[in-house]
């Protein structure tokens, strides 16, 4: 079991690496940035997958961790995108 | 682990494999910024949940089921609020700065 | 009776406790309370590393484990003849620092950021440097050595911007070479401590490269010449107290860390090809840094190149020890005239810098061209300047003097000529670089006007001065106390 | 090759090439996206090598705060107006970094190569000693027990540098508020993220600090999640950063290495500095952990945000 | 299934790698954002080294030993990190620039 769990990660591997072209092409920061989103989805599927292959529930902490922080950075551009700096993109809609 | 749990998560997992490929294919494929936000939020959290879901069934312990449910929980939250946040702010800045953005 | 109580007083501890103690309250007062509290942190400091030499004199080198575990698993620290003599220097010299200070970070008008930063610095500074100079094991050296690099590039910072990246980039990147060396350490002998490295060998091999990284990265971090590009825009646009701080103990504390590794732990190590390169470079920093203070226009910049100078005889204890591992009877002799030269200087150069700082506040500037006259307003301090150029030049009967004079009949008797040649220049041109503004300040006949500095103030580089004078009135004391601890004891030095 | 070993492959060459293109990628801001992507793929490298206390820092610090900090440097350089050309350096130099990275490349790997086999390390000793003193973790029993002085040394260094950014604050914003006035559209999906995060984070925290006497957890890693959602928080426009001449604020920050140090202090009664009592130990490494997360997720927030910039 | 001792000395060379590929990046960028990059580049690398080569020698599991080491590590690299950039947005705010110009910090010295 832990044989497929393992090749399953590695494919998951090969999702972020497409990924990274995403990254590396953008145009835009907003692609840059949401591709590095999607690495951080991605290596939070691949902390679930190694728990279960190495039978530690402790490794799933790292993803949730993951999950959690994974976001920040994306807030903190979002933030900076707007018009002084320290604002939401959604304050002036009606 | 039984060889039931066993099928189910090697069905689970796959199937939310296919969805991750779908994810990055997505990204790479699409031709906006806002399709391809789409592809990310949609298809990456609907792996991550049948994958998680697939590794229940190989962890024991009820409250790493919890910790699991809670990880995808927080990856959906997180992915819906900054998907929406970057679509929003990228609507602001078109075209004018997705040009200006467009640098080397 | 006492002498059991004494000797049984945990003041190693406490001299890591207590500038953190005082950091902590630094930080959480700041305002009026933090400049006062050098005067009860001085005094307390001065007692407590008094007692650690004397337990040092008395018995033989003290070594602590922390939380009782013995290494390889715990901590040790460890205080020796030389390592107290360090922790010593550095009482007196952020005493008197602190002192002058007071005034110069005051929170008369209310908090500031100065005067709130410079005090939670300065006690993380003292904090980080006794932990240096009694740290036994090496990754709580990267520790203490990057918390002395993050309060020494803080303090740049008040001084400027610039000065304080240039110091940080060299600082970052020695801090990595470093760590890099320890890993490589810790992977071959599964251990940190000092003396368990020392009592096995290793793979020689695997040492060399861990043992050379380390050092390139101190080195980067003392400013051994080529990598000394920081210093003069940190130590000379820094505020002048902190300048005395920087010069005088930062420096030294990689120095020590280099010492203890290369002498202490692994003596076998070092091939000849590094001795000779290390020496090398500290000849060249000689020539090379006192030739730049010939030039400079300011009186502080003056005082930095000579720092970059000076820091080269340090180095030369490597070729003159004749290879590290020293059969040559005068390697002790070399050792212990380095390990001289490095608190003389001290002294000396915490005077000169606070002498050039009490100066600024006088005259708004330190040019040297302006400075006619100015021994005739401040007669103390320049007194002090000049006590304390004395000593940086080496002339007897200082301390300095007394350093080179080990140093040199060491290189004489293990007949190094051109180090000696190198040596004698380096007095020379030291005198030529400190004449300069000495001169100046006695020249003309006037008084210049010059805003009021406490006098009180004007006496501290003056104490300092003379104690780095004294340093080589009786020297013999002090020379044997250094040697304690150490497996090779002198057989040429002071008759 | 088996399926371990091939994914270890992946996933050293992913880190490599993400590496690669944070050092090397033209935009600036791609090379920062790259970092956070190489951040998260290293914690997952820590996962391999069962050292799921590193996972867990490097998942909090490498791939999230540090992300957020660099995010933060490069908005405020670019509305200061700096250019972001990425200019070319001369050949000449790029030749030289070129060598002299390959040749620090191959002096260290001819190094790791030539390591002595059958090399134990502390493992074992560690296993030996944790096993009737304190926590069950052996890498908290490190950190807070076996190696407590280096422990209180870092907290020292992390609350020092943020004195060291406080130095920079010009005199007239002295004692005020860091970074700008947050704000956002209250009902909008950002300050509804900032109300959701906290309380899931603030349990995750205390959970990861009390897991951690027993399993992969501790005060540097949960310090670090309290910091994300109190500068989650902020970001949203809820609260504004304290003024940095509160006195809460600065008990805040001390009260962690404060507590360290007397606990240690007093361990002088007990024998040596830092030594603490068999019978008390476990409930003082706790209290130390608990205080000097708090203190370590203060002080971390504030370094993220920066020196003051507003009157409060 | 976890790594095996094949995998530890990969990862221990992927350490040397990026140690090589962070030095590059240091001495190549003006750039003092991309510097600090880089450092942190090095620094991961170095840990990595650490952690990788400590489990080498654990035989199972990595030694806890280095594992605090590296904590204690990651956390002294981030407080420099978060110094230096603040020192950065300093410079960049008061002169409009990232790039240190040796020129410059010598002329502030001469006044």
């Amino acid at each position: 079991m832990s044989e497929f769990l393992l090749l399953a990660a590695l494919f998951l591997l090969g999702t972020i690496a497409l990924g990274f072209l995403r990254v590396h092409w953008g145009p835009s920061r907003a692609d840059r940035i949401a591709s590095a989103q999607l690495v951080g989805t991605g290596g939070v599927a691949m902390t679930l997958l190694l728990a279960a292959a190495g039978g530690n529930s402790a490794i799933i902490d790292v993803g949730l961790v993951l999950a959690l922080l994974a976001a920040f950075a994306a807030v903190a551009f979002v933030k900076s995108t707007s018009a002084d700096g320290a604002g939401d993109p959604e304050e002036n809609d009606e | 682990m039984s060889g039931f749990a066993n099928v189910l998560t090697v069905i689970l997992v796959s199937v939310g494999l296919v969805f991750f490929l779908a994810g990055s294919v997505g990204l790479l494929r699409f031709p906006d910024l806002h399709s391809r936000l789409h592809a990310l939020t949609k298809a990456d959290n609907l792996g991550l949940g049948l994958i998680a879901l697939g590794v229940a069934f190989q962890i024991g312990e009820p409250y790493a089921i919890v910790k699991l449910a809670l990880v995808w929980l927080l990856a959906v939250l997180a992915a819906a609020s900054v998907a929406q946040l970057i679509a929003r702010s990228a609507l602001d800045r078109l075209p004018a700065e997705g040009q200006a953005d467009r640098q080397a | 009776m006492t002498g059991v109580i004494v000797s049984a007083f945990p003041a190693i501890e406490l001299s890591i406790a207590l500038p953190l103690v005082a950091l902590l309250t630094a930080i959480l007062i700041g305002g009026k309370l933090a400049p006062r509290l050098i005067l009860a942190v001085g005094p307390l400091m001065m007692a407590l590393t008094g007692i650690v030499a004397w337990q040092v004199a008395e018995g033989d080198p003290t070594r602590v484990e922390l939380g009782g575990w013995e290494a390889p698993l715990g901590i040790a620290l460890f205080a020796d003849g030389l390592s107290s003599s360090f922790l010593l220097l550095t009482a007196i010299i952020m005493s008197a620092v602190g002192i002058v200070a007071m005034a110069g970070f005051d929170a008369r008008d209310g908090e500031t950021s100065r005067s709130y930063s410079f005090w939670a610095l300065f006690y993380g500074m003292w904090a980080a440097l006794n932990g240096v100079f009694l740290g036994a094991d090496f990754f709580n050296l990267y520790v203490a050595i990057e918390l002395l690099t993050i309060t020494a590039v803080g303090m740049v910072a008040l001084g400027g911007t610039r000065a304080a990246i240039r110091y940080l980039l060299f600082a970052l990147a020695g801090s990595l070479a470093y760590l890099t060396g320890v890993v490589l350490l810790y992977a071959e002998a599964g251990t940190l401590d000092m003396s368990l490295l020392a009592a096995n060998e290793g793979d020689a091999s695997v040492r060399l490269v861990a043992g050379g990284l380390m050092t390139a990265g101190l080195l980067a971090k003392t400013a051994l010449f080529p990598l000394h590009a920081w210093l003069p825009p940190a130590h000379g646009g820094a505020p002048a107290p902190a300048s005395a701080m920087l010069s005088a103990l930062v420096v030294k504390a990689s120095f020590f860390i280099i010492v203890r590794l290369w002498f202490d732990v692994m003596p076998e190590a070092a091939g000849p090809v590094l001795v000779q390169l290390i020496g090398i470079l500290g000849g060249t920093a000689i020539l090379y840094g006192s030739l730049l203070a010939l030039r400079q226009a300011r009186l502080k910049m003056i005082i930095a190149y000579s720092t970059v100078a000076q820091l080269g005889y340090l180095f030369l204890i490597f070729p003159l020890s004749g290879g590290i591992a020293g059969e040559m009877p005068w390697a002790a002799g070399a050792w212990s005239g380095g390990m001289f030269h490095a608190l003389a200087h001290g002294l000396a150069k915490a005077a000169a810098f606070l002498a050039a700082g009490l100066i600024i506040e006088a005259l708004g500037h330190d040019r040297i061209d302006d400075m006619k006259g100015i021994a005739r307003a401040m007669p103390v301090t320049v007194f002090a300047f000049g006590i304390a150029a004395i000593s940086l030049m080496g002339l007897p009967p200082s301390g300095g003097f007394m350093a080179k004079y080990l140093m040199l009949t060491a290189a004489l008797a293990g007949g190094h000529v051109v180090i000696a040649l190198v040596m004698m220049a380096g007095g020379l041109l030291a005198a030529a670089y400190l004449f300069r503004p000495v001169n100046r300040a006695f020249s003309g006949s006037d008084i210049p006007e010059v805003a009021y500095v406490a006098y009180w103030r004007q006496w501290v580089p003056l104490i300092l001065a003379l104690l780095a004078m004294l340093l080589g009135v009786v020297s013999a004391g002090p020379y044997e106390f250094i040697q304690i601890g150490r497996a090779v004891t002198a057989e040429v030095g002071i008759e | 090759m088996n399926a371990a070993l091939l994914l270890d492959a992946g996933l050293c060459l992913l880190i490599l090439t993400a590496a690669v293109l944070a050092m090397t990628g033209r935009d600036l801001f791609g090379a920062i996206a790259f970092f956070i992507v190489y951040g998260i793929l290293i914690a997952l490298a820590w996962v391999r090598l069962e050292a799921v206390d590193v996972a867990l820092a490097e998942a909090a610090i490498g791939a999230g705060l540090t992300g957020v900090l660099l995010i933060g440097a490069w908005s405020l350089l670019r509305r200061a107006g700096v250019s972001e050309a990425h200019e070319l350096s001369h050949w000449g130099l790029r030749l030289v970094a070129g060598l002299a990275s390959a040749a620090t490349t191959v002096v260290l790997a001819a190094a790791v190569l030539a390591l002595p086999p059958g090399r134990e390390g502390l493992a074992p000793l560690v296993t030996e000693r944790l096993a009737d003193h304190g926590v069950s973790n052996p890498v908290t029993g490190v950190l807070l027990d076996f190696r407590a002085y280096d422990t209180l040394m870092e907290s020292i260094v992390l609350l020092v540098a943020l004195v060291a950014v406080w130095a920079l604050t010009p005199a007239s914003a002295w004692g005020g508020v860091p970074g700008m006035r947050q704000h956002a559209r209250p009902d909008g999906v950002l300050a509804m993220f900032g109300r959701l995060l906290p309380p899931i984070g603030l349990v995750m925290a205390v959970y990861l600090v009390w897991a951690g006497s027993s399993q992969p957890g501790g005060a540097f890693q949960a310090g670090t999640v309290l910091a994300a959602v109190w500068l989650l928080v902020v970001m949203a426009g809820i609260y504004d950063e304290p003024p940095i001449s509160s006195g809460l604020l600065r008990t805040a920050l001390v009260a962690g290495p404060a507590v360290f140090l007397a606990i240690g202090i007093a361990g002088l009664g007990a024998g040596a500095l830092l030594a603490y009592p068999d019978e008390y130990a476990y409930g003082l490494i706790l209290l130390i952990e608990f205080t000097l997360t708090f203190s370590i997720g203060a002080t971390l927030a504030l370094l993220v945000a920066g020196r003051a910039r507003r009157a409060a | 299934m976890m790594a095996t001792i094949d995998s530890a000395l990969l990862f221990a060379l992927t350490g040397c790698v990026l140690i090589g590929l962070g030095l590059y990046g240091f001495i190549v960028h003006a750039h003092l954002l991309r510097r600090i990059l880089a450092f942190n580049v090095i620094g991961s690398g170095i840990f990595l080294l650490f952690g990788a080569l400590g489990y080498l020698g654990a035989g199972q599991g990595t030694d806890p030993v280095p594992q605090a080491l590296i904590i204690t590590g990651i956390v002294v690299a981030l407080s420099l990190t978060a110094f230096a950039i603040a020192l950065v947005i300093k410079l960049a705010e008061e002169e409009k620039t990232a790039v240190l110009d040796a020129a410059k910090t010598a002329e502030d010295l001469h006044e």
